[in-house]
């Protein structure tokens, strides 16, 4: 039996397959007959679950794992494999840290400017710094009550999503 | 069509450039397009006649660029400019270029675009024309601590609008007097950034009440009509998402009168071409003008699909100098359309912009429905421009059937690659007080619940996710062991998947 | 909908079947859809709720297996069957077998089926109900000699029809006596392939004619409507390329005569659901009954933009026991509508068919066009099935403009792959006669010159060939070059062209 | 300067590309300004010539050139390089062989039956063969009077497009 966590949508999917029953799979313990046909030699796949009919769209999303689209919606998805996720239980929840607080650029943008220093306490609430994207200015502002630790970006710099703005301690 | 002019350049980019494209295109006229750097490989350059480079990609090195867009108009042998929505569609001055290079400019005059353009006179002008405006200012306001006070004389929530501004940008919502002066600069800021002006006047935010706005189209004869109204009530911080035509607020009596005031401040604005009339509408059905949109508008395909009627034909044809040739009695609404917007943010994340690049494409069709669109497998979806990606609109005789048939329409697109305003659509689509066309302006903001509970879906999801994984598992193994001791089968899977999982 | 079934069967394939979902689903329905071996990837089995396979490739071991039909619906709890067109659509025997395992069957009852299917009495009945009738046989021929001795008696040109037929299969124009026997042979064998049966029989050729049909729809109260004409004389071998609505031929007092013929004709065949009279319409305006088509028509979207009408939508109801809800009165025809079929087939090759891999494809969109597709990236164009990819659907505030609108949508078509029938209808589109209309069901095969003169575009399409097999070149020899002293560069050419095209 | 005899639509168009004039290109002698650009990693292109814009969409028909589609229409399109072109001149015209006539299957089919023999006399437009194709069947007749040398095809055969079925003296 090969399993795999998927994680797609907030929440964690187990899938498994038995080597000896092909067409075969189990979604969260539910054995389900499954039929998987690449449409062409496109990322395009057309999958047959106990007769139901999915349309899935993929795209390769580096180091993020793989963007998938169904019925208007897309997924980001990641997949652990079953060793991988006994690792990571062993090793204590994942991805969590003590108390600072990373403020994280929600989407790409312009820095317009930036409203903080380290060493400033701020509000909850309290502007941080102004992003551009789209022709819009949007206005980040403090999670919670805190002390800025660091600020990474400067007025007129370009980020990318994720990219790290200001840690709150 | 007899024209004046039998080539048109078209100063803009995205869906629009290919819906005037094709209008063009449908009267005979040659069409050019201009392209930034960024857009060399889109959709509106490959369905042009011509196209030309009109610099980077900021739009302000390139699609803000008049004097460049007239240079090209020149150097093509166009002898008309279109300028779609946004960008310099509402620049008088551009306007003014355009016809002083002996130009047509297909809109309306730039006498009319700045009257209309400064929010404070087109304010005075519908009080003269008899059509009521909402509380406000009859200025700007030069600074917070005037806008404070007028605030304070008319009550919050209040709304801070661009005197130049149109299409959201620019404005704030501000509902208590600690929030002033933050959003005052905000406003302000953007309104700089967006107009080249950062005044701003104060408004009466209105509650409760719904976003109602007319289409107008006039000629040179002084023939003005309207083509009925839009619901845009489905706004999200002043963005309209969903529009539709006609408005379950209104009967023909209302429709009557508020078509009259639309076709009035249009009149009083000597209004030339396509042009929109924006009104609050509240529960007591009273009526207040908002503002006038003096170019073509996001929303227009609903007008068309109800009035049978092609906006942008109608626009080249009065630019031409042809006369309406239509009476108000000629214009009978059938049916009933709606529009989404389909922008790439996403919904399940506050709405913020999600690059990326498009992958495979299928755009919805079918009976009743039309898809304007810039899409294409490949488009790499930038920062530089607006995020909307395309507009699905969907006709049917009736408002239920239209809703069943946009769902249908909305779960048929796949875009693979961004996200997409889609989920949001179709959740909106469920909701009962959309159903029943209970809405108002502010109904996206307070009452809409975002998503809770698992997507329906997310199994199969995780099963192809699980599948293609193994297989790329599978065949790192085979490679491996290829190199071993031969090539390697890859054991349990049925030949079915494993053959047509082995292009992935 | 309030119905007796939850879940529609679809017995078809390709755009039809596409087209039943959507129609379907806008009304709550569920959708099964069905599919042969080589039809596993389609865009019908994608879109439907639920999908089973029912057998390998030919039609006979697949869509046209009754009985596999039935138990999928069983095994799925299907509690409806839509059959399309084509394929068991005019099969009585299928109808009853689905009626007798206690399912709806979406169309006529059996014995109507079974009565105009016959096409000799099918006649008979028209010509009782007093719909006059084309000049031909009583009954079917025998054989060679017989068919000989009628098509003396009434006069050649003659037309051998299958008894069971319809679509223009089993069909032959013999002019000329010593053509007969081939084509009787041949007409039989295509019918009995077709149908299962070879009978035929004989009818007089009209010339000059036109081909004029009349949709009709009926439910089970007795009430009958017509829902005008459609224009179906661009035919190449009895098989209609391009259909309008309404036609040019025909005017409101015309109309009405041949839409009460029409009705009368369906009445007498006591007939519910949706179907279709064949006239041909001679230049003095006399129409003869040809006959009566017991489904939906391919060409069935210009009806549904002219009226407004969703006719998948309407059978589905009629099926489920609701009244029509609509009086002859009420039909209102609005503007014109055009439909090109786009098939697998080689118009500067004699339209033979073109078998290959649909490469990327870019579907025309925009005001006033629908497209009914199964295309998709990657589909295999098969010999198993009718080469119908699509159908361009465009609707217009009238003729000359719906004619340029297909211009237009059918100029942005794009489709790698395979030959399709676009440069005919484009060709088709700017002849002087199909502009003013006039046309005849001969137009097509005696008076349509195939295209003269190199097209527009060899010149772009040469360039684009040369570029791209000089940059293959290029990277073999840098390939070559690359083992003996490092990577090569390609020299001469600009860096847009190198980096643009390294991807190929 | 490169050089190729493009085979397209029933005529040779010249292109030729001048390597010290980069984006200029010379369409049967006329020269032209081009950009061509490939969309995302489609096989779709961007043409701009001068000024003019063109998408074309291509597709490689392995051992038959390339099938290249533009505003509705395909074309198949065959390429030579100049010193492959003279070579065939020099070797005389090509492909024109004496006096038998090969008649082919002008669509992939199945062959329903044959109505000729090898040693036949047949006339003009004498039925040679049916050929059942998407349902319809198709009568292949004789371009001209002959003597069938050879019959390729047996009834219930499955053909190719060009495949060779008859050949007339």
């Amino acid at each position: 039996m090969v399993k795999y966590a998927v994680h797609v949508a907030g929440r964690e999917v187990e899938v498994a397959f038995d080597p000896r029953r092909p067409g075969c799979a189990w979604i969260d313990g539910v054995a389900v007959a499954a039929d998987c046909q690449q449409v062409g030699s496109q990322p395009v796949f057309s999958l047959l679950v106990d007769g139901r009919a999915y349309e899935l769209v993929v795209q390769d999303v580096p180091g993020e794992g793989l963007r998938i689209g169904v019925g208007g919606a897309l997924y980001d998805v990641a997949v652990e494999d079953e060793r991988a996720r006994e690792l990571a239980r062993l090793a204590g929840r994942r991805g969590e840290a003590g108390g600072e607080t990373p403020v994280k650029a929600p989407m790409p943008g312009l820095v317009v400017s930036v409203a903080v220093s380290p060493g400033d306490e701020v509000a909850a609430h309290q502007r941080l710094l102004i992003l551009e994207a789209m022709k819009m200015e949007n206005e980040l502002r403090a999670p919670r009550a805190g002390r800025v630790r660091a600020v990474h970006v400067g007025p007129g710099e370009k980020v990318e999503q994720g990219r790290l703005l200001v840690v709150l301690d | 069509m007899k024209t004046p002019f039998k080539k048109v350049l078209i100063a803009n980019r995205g869906e629009i450039a290919v819906r005037i494209i094709r209008a063009c295109r449908q009267l005979g006229l040659g069409t050019v397009a201009v392209y930034s750097e960024a857009d060399r490989q889109a959709l509106h350059v490959r369905l042009a006649d011509e196209a030309f480079c009109v610099g980077p990609p900021p739009a302000r090195q390139s699609y803000l660029r008049g004097e460049a867009l007239v240079e090209i108009a020149r150097r093509s042998a166009a002898e008309a400019v279109h300028p779609g929505y946004g960008f310099l569609a509402e620049n008088a001055a551009f306007a003014q270029m355009v016809r002083e290079a002996g130009l047509v400019f297909v809109g309306p005059a730039p006498d009319s675009i700045a009257l209309m353009g400064d929010k404070v006179r087109a304010r005075r002008a519908a009080r003269a024309a008899g059509v009521p405006v909402v509380p406000g200012t009859d200025g700007e306001v030069s600074d917070v601590a005037e806008a404070a006070a007028v605030a304070g004389a008319i009550g919050y929530p209040i709304l801070l609008k661009a005197a130049a501004g149109g299409g959201g940008k620019g404005m704030r919502v501000v509902r208590a007097p600690e929030d002033l002066a933050s959003a005052f600069q905000l406003a302000s800021s953007e309104a700089h950034g967006a107009f080249g002006h950062g005044g701003l006047y104060v408004e009466r935010r209105l509650e409760g009440v719904r976003h109602i706005e007319f289409q107008v189209i006039g000629d040179r004869y002084g023939n003005v009509v309207h083509l009925g109204e839009r619901e845009c009530s489905i706004q999200r911080r002043l963005q309209k998402l969903v529009e539709e035509a006609p408005s379950t607020a209104l009967d023909d009596a209302l429709r009557e009168r508020m078509g009259q005031a639309a076709v009035a401040a249009a009149r009083a604005a000597q209004y030339e071409n396509a042009g929109t009339v924006e009104f609050l509408l509240d529960a007591d059905r009273t009526f207040y003008f908002l503002e006038m949109n003096t170019r073509l508008q996001v929303e227009h395909p609903v007008t068309e699909l109800v009035t049978g009627l092609d906006l942008v034909a109608m626009q080249l044809r009065v630019a031409a100098g042809e006369p309406l040739g239509l009476r108000q009695d000629d214009v009978r609404l059938r049916g009933w359309a709606i529009e989404c917007r389909i922008s790439a943010e996403d919904p399940a994340n506050s709405f913020l912009p999600s690059i990326g690049t498009v992958g495979p494409l299928r755009e919805p069709s079918g009976p009743g429905v039309r898809v304007d669109s810039a899409l294409y497998h490949g488009l790499a979806v930038s920062l530089y421009y607006d995020p909307l990606l395309a507009k699905v609109i969907v006709w049917a005789a009736d408002r239920p059937t239209a809703i069943r048939r946009m769902r249908q329409a909305l779960g048929e697109f796949r875009i693979g690659g961004v996200h997409t305003t889609i989920p949001f659509h179709l959740r909106l689509l469920d909701l009962p007080e959309f159903r029943m066309g209970a809405v108002d302006t502010a109904f996206l903001e307070e009452r809409f619940a975002p998503a809770d509970g698992e997507p329906r879906d997310a199994g199969v999801v995780a099963l192809l996710a699980a599948l293609l994984t193994d297989e790329r598992r599978q065949r790192r193994q085979a490679a491996l062991a290829a190199t071993v001791d031969g090539p390697a089968s890859s054991g349990w899977r049925a030949r079915g998947w494993r053959e047509t999982l082995r292009r992935w």
